[in-house]
């Protein structure tokens, strides 16, 4: 596995900057009640071969006739056959992908933007703190942990999510919850059924788990409020700024920076993101409609 | 959701077209897509459409589209039952969506209004307001336009079909007007052009017949009508006259509606 | 100050009559030629047929919210300033097919990719002009700045390295314009085949590039007398005095990022109508959106590329609704970014100065008081108002 | 909704919602022993008080306004009132000969719409046995694309002069807010020149094909009746029984009346009774000032549906809107290529004082408009008699007329032949802006049964 992993791979997009190339949905899996993970492959043998990923990066997944949607990359990078997406039934390019379903074919332009910064994490703990859908672009950066443990010292991962039937992947958060290699808590908002773990707010984790500031790095996604909140707490426990990571969402359009939907003040989401430090949008970071 | 019967046994939606207080523009707007009307009528089922064919097929229906507004008490309950009848009901233009040129009543004392038009003014069953659908019942989308313009009937049913959100801008005339290339009849004329308080979608058509725009679209999105308003007294308009501008297809929409009553009081 | 000097190699003169010469020789070689031509009341960049579509003898006057064609000299072609469109409704075309695809059970069929990109002469364009077809350089053939292949807009690419650029040097700025205080004008400095400077008799002519130089010399060129070039020069200096509005631009872009809170934002989206039409004008903005229409039984897909607008809406749309509710956020990303993104994103201003979005703004909303106000530029925000107040008077 | 019962001495007939006809309006015919003993069309079309709402408009905002009275002949009602209000503002005689044309051309233009929509999809159905042209179409695809691309045409003209189709925004009491420019209109020359060939061969056909129900009604033809042209935007208004009259007397020839049994005002001839208007009576009246390629077809057409001119049936209505068509099509094409812009498009009025009162000849007829105007150009006056309005009584008049023939059919067929009926009429009801004070009471009686 090669270690620059944060060197921004190359996209594909057909011929032409807006074309995407078309790739068959392998499978669709079921995470709940709202949420699915596609597996798509890239149907051109020559393509397949040449797409690479970081974690943390996205792609623009297109239905003719619906239209595109940013989708976060869940996979594993080292899995090349096929590139996973964790998808949530909300919005009519999802819902057009379920109803293709397995067999079918979307369109695919990418991979964009940068990833979490994978190489410029030398050792120390590492904290994941994923909200809801937000865990889904995390989960290549816990495959990729558990690769590379022996050189960090601590690995953790907090979610949460509104109730335990929000909840992503369910098998291997207990797999991982029983893994010694890495510290994973799981909080709902509302408890329903037979729920018996924390319920709160994600940041209320934080307080349940000694944080050693000086040597953390926090990679930090979910909504805006989780984000804000994450931030927020970590900036109490002293956690340095240019060592938090938020993943950020926006309306990503073209993916490289022409269309200018997803501009968060001078910062291009899909381009310069969609993963920040901290102190890059410190100054906004907290504003209004920015 | 679609109710199952409101799907043929080939699976096209079932699609009724209603009438209420109106001039029958929008309808016909329907009629007017000769290119596409047979491929229309051959992906969807016309379920009720009393100005084009005789027959009816019984309710439920997947869309509804409901022209005029409701002006007598006979509309006034019709719409309840058309709001049961279907299940993904849209508004198509000025009258359904805003009340449209009739709405002039509600600034009106009705009664001599009756008398001045009928001379057997006790025959009249008209309420005191012509009041667009959503006044009345949830609408799940407003096509906008005195008349609607046919092509976004076309978008709608064809989104609708595909799945997807129909691309109907929310946004000023002035967008449209600009793509167009057409020259500013405000800035370069000093026209008292109503485009960018408008909504987009009639194609900047009088612009770019060397007219100002009369607002048939209706407000945008979030539009500053006072500051285009002060705009006009700039160039000479009375408050009189900008509350007419304001007070014609669409004047009983909000936005709308409230400055042209604050241009009323400053005359 | 120092005098204005011509750019380039050993000038030619051009009579005026060349003119026409000019514009069939570059038919002839295949070439669109788009030009200043007076249309419904304005003038517009539009394909010419001959010399004789130019507005000889029309002259401009802009101000804010406010622009009124007047009879100028007879004798010349290019008195007025800038029409309310220039290159970019050529170069990003306001609606770009990008490509149609017919869905099959199995899989998708291509039908057809983005039309294939003209061969155009953009004649008689502004230094500020040429001055944006250089910040769109930088958007859209992202080579420059560190992209990838396909990250360059190969259309954009395609039509910009075809095209031939002759501009004219402006000998008549208007009351919008700020071009010296952002040095993108009145002369043209670098980014042109041929640049020409009007004289009552004809044009001093500057090549920048082989192809100008080529084209010229098949022209009825000569050498210009000295009085010729010293007249040139003068009308330059005169026009780069003249210039109705100022933008001090040193220290702007920290200024507005320190500005997001404020209190000016409110003051101006009183005014702000949120309608669009600046970012319309603008000759660098960029911003765009894709969607697709279906037909309803071939349910063929056609993907188009439109012009968009920072001031709409949608445009910052999310799950969660708008991230920029307010008119007075949109008008503040809008200034931010041109003034202050564009130098993080592009390495250069947005702003080239032209004035069009003061021009076209129907409430006279003007970007040099606006940027004035948020520097804390006192003195100089409460005369750009004053003489706002004035016009619309 | 439809319902027929069935009673052995009366039989009542009524539909509640009238199909294929423009706006709202119903039917109801009692038969007694044999005997028509109530023929009603109620017209349940709901106020929209357009009269009173003009008060106080701005003469300039008049011809917008109008033209929503009715979305099928938007131009009918903007050019009654760009005539009336010339005429009230004292510029009648400023308007350019080159501005009038373009006026023809632009109502030509609606004529072809409105009368392809009508003989093709609302009316021809009725000929042909179908409930509706959408199930005529699986059938006869071919003459619904034919109508189709003639009805698509007459919308290219209007929006080609006019922005668009429906409720058109370039005409303006002067003239025009832009006038087109030669080239605009030249590019419609191939299209009109395919389907004014079309629209001949289509006349000939429909007139050879279709069988005509008999029906001899001793009708009294009133339309717009110039020297030299086939009506539509000019001319005195006269009769076939005598009347001539200049447009603004009309009202001193017709009036509004009581009819028996029933609250309705019904237009008639001053002591005589029901007239008939509409492409029926202008070419009993004008056939010798028809465009000479319409006027070849008369012959003919005659010839097929065994009557010559004067028709004195309405059921001929349909070949009399053919060769309208026909006429339309040819006189558009003779406009274009005779255009020159004129010198200003509109002319520029100074506001004042008057009174002017205009009708034209919208598809369905003449559309009568009359303003007076304050000072400052507001309207402090308005009255508008359309089309569908003037023709009521006498489309009650036929139902009686053709009773006898159809009564013993059972329900379902003569309530198909009393609506086929009405719709030689093509009824704009959306238009019939004060005719409706006659029936609007009976909104609150119930709607099903009798």
């Amino acid at each position: 596995m090669n270690l620059a992993i944060a060197a921004r791979p190359e996209p594909i997009c057909g011929s032409e900057t807006m074309l995407p190339v078309p790739v068959r949905i392998l499978d669709m899996h079921p995470e709940n009640f709202n949420t699915r993970t596609v597996q798509v492959q890239i149907v051109d043998e020559g393509l397949r071969q040449r797409y690479r990923w970081v974690p943390g990066q996205f792609n623009m997944i297109y239905v003719p006739g619906i239209g595109e949607a940013a989708i976060s990359i869940s996979s594993d990078p080292d899995q090349h056959e096929a590139v996973g997406h964790t998808i949530r039934l909300v919005g009519s390019v999802t819902r057009a992908i379920e109803r293709i379903g397995k067999g079918g074919m979307v369109g695919l332009r990418g991979p964009f933007g940068r990833g979490w910064p994978l190489d410029r994490l030398h050792s120390g703990d590492v904290i994941l703190i994923g909200g809801g859908i937000g865990l889904a672009p995390l989960r290549p950066v816990v495959y990729w942990l558990l690769k590379h443990r022996d050189r960090f010292r601590r690995v953790m991962l907090l979610f949460g999510c509104r109730t335990p039937e929000d909840r992503l992947f369910v098998p291997e958060l207990e797999k991982w919850d029983e893994d010694p290699r890495i510290d994973t808590l799981v909080t709902v908002d509302n408890a329903t059924g037979e729920w018996v773990g924390p319920v709160g707010v994600v940041t209320k984790l934080l307080q349940r788990i000694r944080i050693n500031a000086d040597r953390t790095t926090a990679f930090v996604c979910g909504p805006r409020m989780l984000n804000r909140a994450a931030a927020w707490s970590l900036e109490q426990l002293n956690v340095r700024s240019e060592r938090v990571f938020i993943s950020l969402e926006r309306n990503m359009n073209c993916g490289f920076g022409q269309c200018g939907h997803c501009q968060y003040g001078s910062k291009f989401v899909c381009k310069d993101g969609p993963v920040f430090a901290l102190s890059e949008i410190a100054d906004i970071f907290a504003k209004e409609e920015v | 959701m679609p109710r199952t019967g409101a799907f043929t046994a080939d699976g096209k939606p079932k699609v009724a077209v209603y009438k209420f207080s109106s001039c029958d523009g929008c309808q016909l707007a329907i009629l007017n897509l000769e290119d596409q009307l047979l491929d229309l009528v051959g992906a969807i089922e016309v379920a009720y459409f009393v100005e084009a064919r005789r027959r009816e097929l019984p309710p439920p229906y997947a869309i509804g589209l409901v022209e005029g507004s409701v002006s007598t008490p006979e509309e006034e309950e019709r719409i309840h039952k058309i709001r049961r009848d279907c299940d993904f009901l849209v508004t198509i233009g000025a009258c359904a969506t805003s009340g449209g040129i009739q709405a002039l009543r509600n600034w009106a004392d009705v009664e001599e209004f009756t008398r001045y038009v009928y001379a057997y003014p006790e025959y009249i069953k008209a309420l005191d307001t012509a009041t667009p659908i959503a006044a009345h019942v949830f609408v799940d989308f407003e096509l906008r336009g005195c008349p609607v313009n046919r092509f976004q009937i076309l978008e709608l049913v064809a989104a609708t079909l595909a799945g997807r959100k129909p691309a109907i801008p929310t946004y000023s005339l002035c967008i449209e007007c600009k793509r167009r290339g057409v020259s500013c009849r405000l800035v370069s004329a000093g026209k008292p052009c109503l485009g960018p308080v408008t909504q987009a979608g009639c194609g900047a058509l009088c612009p770019a017949y060397n007219r100002a725009c009369y607002g048939c679209f209706g407000p945008m999105e979030l539009p500053n009508v006072d500051s285009l308003g002060e705009r006009f007294i700039g160039l000479g308009y009375s408050p009189a006259e900008i509350t007419r501008m304001l007070r014609s297809f669409n004047g009983y929409v909000e936005p709308f509606k409230q400055a042209s009553d604050r241009y009323a009081q400053r005359d | 100050m120092p005098a204005i000097q011509l750019a380039g190699g050993i000038p030619y003169y051009l009579p005026r009559s060349g003119l026409d010469t000019l514009v069939s020789t570059l038919s002839e070689e295949g070439y669109t030629v788009l030009g200043p031509r007076v249309m419904d009341g304005v003038i517009s960049f539009q394909p010419l047929t001959s010399a004789a579509d130019l507005p000889r003898g029309v002259r401009d006057e802009q101000g804010g919210g406010s622009y009124r064609l007047v009879d100028g000299d007879p004798e010349l072609c290019f008195q007025y300033v800038v029409g309310p469109d220039g290159p970019k409704r050529y170069t990003l075309p306001p609606v770009l097919q990008l490509f149609s695809v017919r869905p099959e059970p199995d899989y998708y069929a291509m039908e057809h990719g983005p039309p294939s990109p003209p061969k155009l002469a953009f004649l008689g364009i502004r230094p500020c002009e040429v001055a944006a077809l250089a910040v769109q350089d930088r958007v859209f053939a992202a080579r420059e700045t560190g992209g990838f292949r396909c990250e360059a807009d190969s259309y954009y690419q395609q039509t910009r390295d075809s095209a031939l650029v002759i501009a004219v040097n402006c000998t008549h700025p208007g009351s919008s314009c700020f071009c010296a205080s952002m040095g993108t004008g009145p002369v043209a400095r670098q980014g042109y085949d041929v640049a020409l400077t009007e004289l009552r008799g004809g044009f001093v002519v500057q090549c920048g590039s082989p192809r100008g130089t080529t084209l010229f010399e098949r022209l009825p060129v000569r050498e210009p007398s000295s009085a010729e070039l010293e007249l040139a020069e003068l009308r330059l200096e005169q026009a780069a005095a003249r210039m109705g509005r100022r933008l001090e631009a040193e220290g702007l872009p920290e200024a507005l990022e320190r500005a997001v809170e404020h209190p000016h934002w409110d003051e101006v989206a009183k005014r702000c109508l949120g309608c669009g039409n600046c970012t319309m004008v603008c000759p660098t903005c960029f911003c765009s959106t894709v969607s697709d229409a279906t037909e309803l039984t071939s349910k063929v897909t056609t993907r188009t590329r439109d012009w968009e607008s920072c001031y709409t809406h949608q445009f910052s749309y999310t799950t969660a609704g708008p991230v920029r509710h307010s008119i007075r956020a949109r008008h503040r990303h809008w200034v931010t970014h041109k003034l202050s993104g564009f130098v993080a994103q592009f390495g250069t201003s947005g702003c080239v100065g032209c004035g069009r979005c003061i021009t076209w703004c129907p409430a006279a909303i003007d970007i040099t008081e606006e940027a004035a106000a948020i520097r804390g530029d006192a003195q100089w925000a409460a005369a750009a108002t004053a003489a706002r107040k004035e016009v619309a008077a | 909704m439809r319902n027929a019962t069935n009673e052995p001495e009366t039989r009542s007939i009524q539909v509640d919602y009238l199909a294929r006809v423009e706006g709202e309006g119903a039917l109801h015919l009692t038969l007694q022993d044999g005997r028509v003993t109530d023929a009603r069309l109620r017209i349940f079309e709901p106020p929209r008080f357009y009269e009173a709402f003009l008060r106080g408009r701005d003469f300039r905002e008049v011809p917008d306004i109008t033209a929503r009275i009715c979305g099928i002949c938007p131009v009918a009602h903007q050019m009654s009132s760009c005539h009336a209000l010339e005429q009230a503002m004292g510029v009648t005689h400023q308007i350019e000969p080159s501005v009038r044309a373009l006026r023809n051309l632009l109502y030509c233009g609606e004529w072809i719409e409105s009368h392809a929509l009508h003989i093709f999809l609302l009316h021809l159905p009725d000929f042909l046995g179908y409930e509706s042209a959408i199930t005529m179409a699986a059938d006869h695809a071919e003459t619904v694309k034919r109508a189709l691309r003639i009805k698509k045409l007459g919308n290219t003209i209007v929006s080609t002069l006019a922005g668009r189709e429906v409720h058109p925004i370039n005409a303006c009491v002067g003239g025009f807010y832009r006038a087109p420019t030669p080239q605009e209109l030249m590019a419609l020359v191939p299209e009109i020149e395919f389907c004014l060939e079309e629209m001949c061969d289509l006349t000939l056909f429909l007139a050879a094909t279709l069988e005509y129900p008999k029906l001899d009604q001793d009708y009294e033809f009133v339309a717009l009746s110039p020297d030299d042209e086939y009506p539509i935007n000019l001319g005195p208004i006269a009769s076939s029984k005598g009347f001539r009259v200049q447009q603004q007397d009309y009202l001193n020839a017709v009036e509004e009346q009581h009819v028996p049994h029933s609250t309705a005002l019904h237009s008639m001839i001053k002591g005589r009774g029901p007239y008939h208007i509409g492409p029926l009576a202008r070419l009993n009246l004008n056939a010798d000032k028809l465009h000479q390629r319409a006027a070849d077809l008369v012959a003919s057409v005659s010839d097929a549906v065994g009557h010559g001119l004067p028709w004195r049936n309405s059921f001929l209505s349909l070949p009399a809107r053919a060769l309208e068509t026909v006429h339309a099509l040819a006189l558009s094409l003779e406009i274009i290529k005779a255009y020159r812009p004129p010198a200003r498009a509109a002319v520029p009025i100074r506001p004042r004082a008057g009174v002017g009162a205009a009708a034209t000849e919208a598809p369905r007829g003449i559309n009568w408009h009359r303003y007076e105007t304050d000072s400052r150009g507001l309207i402090t006056a308005a009255r508008i008699m359309s089309p569908t309005a003037q023709n009521q009584a006498q489309i009650e008049a036929d139902l009686r007329k053709l009773a006898p023939q159809i009564v013993s059919l059972d329900d379902e067929k003569l309530t198909l032949a009393c609506e086929h009926l009405i719709r030689n009429y093509d009824p704009c009801i959306s238009c019939s802006t004060h005719f409706l004070r006659v029936h609007i009471e009976r909104i609150a009686a119930p709607l099903d049964g009798a």
